[in-house]
């Protein structure tokens, strides 16, 4: 199993990593904490998987693409 | 529709009109409304001197397709136009430009300011600024007031 | 603030760019909006050729004037433009440009959707088409829909 | 006294006069009939005195330019 995890803006710039790999996570919470080594996550962190909003309790798949960044600033 | 992301600085006024000629419904289109946001050289009444607009690239495309073919299914729009810039950008120049074409203007006016504000609050884009106190991450877009 | 009524067909996107050029907010305009409303070849299903717009001079410079003031008031606008054709009048040609300037977003969209809707009903403008059984004045302004 | 009359667009056509002077009414209704001859109104006509809207019932003064029209149709 294989799961391709994102970090953009300042959310990229705390956790110190733009893009990493984990082997195995059941839901988007889990991958968090997995790619994160349990960092604290700051209340308002959004979160995709495979380019679409998810929950922290979304489930994840091998393959998927898991997104970790903060309130959007675009427009 | 077309929606699209810019590496370099754009004309927005240009890139409507260009989209508009290469457009099959020239005659029929009564309405046209468009929004541009540019970037300002102060906020929260600071000097702000530069900026650097991140995205996440696949997330940012498939998004904004989506947003467009929401406004179809919505309104009964003939044609959208979005544009989106990232990278870095100077004070007046353009950041996103929203055009939607209509028979009648309500479809076109309210489409356009709907798709603005589903962009601002939903798009995965992000905004650090560069000001005399050093470089910052917008925290949060304002409400547009 | 600027409002003027044009006697021949004019570039709306270019009236925009030269309107901004002189003006001196180049920097602190955030946002802008604006809304074209063209001549379409058809209405009501019917053909149309061709329109000729008749104006009541004195009033309408009046009341655009006036317009522009009562947006300025309502909303925080940095600028505003309109133009409103008069005389002859082919398919596609622009009719009525309205463009509006603000550092944040809702001022310029909200003012902008404003102006056309109160233009549209109380303006002293009238529209007479040209269509395949003859000339009719238009009766009445469609809600926008 | 003297007071401009003007009729703009169908109401020009029916009336078939554009500017016309007429030398006294009370009201902006009393200028219609004058000046009209007493043509029936037609009930979405629109009055402005003076180049602001205006009533029916509006009083008129020496000088005054009263205009008479259909339901605008521009934008």
């Amino acid at each position: 199993m294989s799961i391709q995890v994102k970090f953009f803006a300042s959310l990229r710039e705390t956790i110190g990593v733009g893009d990493t790999t984990i082997n195995h996570a059941g839901s988007a919470g889990e991958v968090w904490d997995i790619a994160t080594d349990k960092a604290d996550r700051p209340i308002n962190v959004l979160v995709a998987i495979n380019l679409e909003y998810a929950q922290f309790t979304s489930p994840v798949e091998d393959g998927d693409e898991v997104a970790f960044f903060p309130p959007v600033t675009g427009g | 529709m077309s929606s699209h992301i810019e590496q370099q600085t754009f004309d927005p006024w240009q890139a409507i009109v260009d989209h508009q000629q290469q457009s099959a419904l020239a005659n029929q289109f009564g309405a046209t409304a468009s929004f541009i946001g540019s970037m300002r050289d102060f906020n929260d009444n600071t000097d702000v001197s530069h900026m650097v607009l991140e995205h996440y690239p696949a997330m940012t495309q498939r998004y904004l397709i989506q947003l467009e073919q929401q406004a179809k299914q919505r309104w009964n729009l003939l044609d959208t136009l979005i544009i989106h810039r990232v990278g870095d950008i100077s004070p007046a120049e353009p950041i996103v430009l929203i055009a939607c074409w209509s028979a009648h203007r309500r479809a076109a006016l309210d489409a356009c300011s709907w798709l603005i504000e589903e962009l601002k609050h939903n798009a995965p884009f992000w905004k650090k600024e560069t000001r005399e106190d050093g470089e910052r991450w917008v925290e949060n877009n304002t409400d547009g007031l």
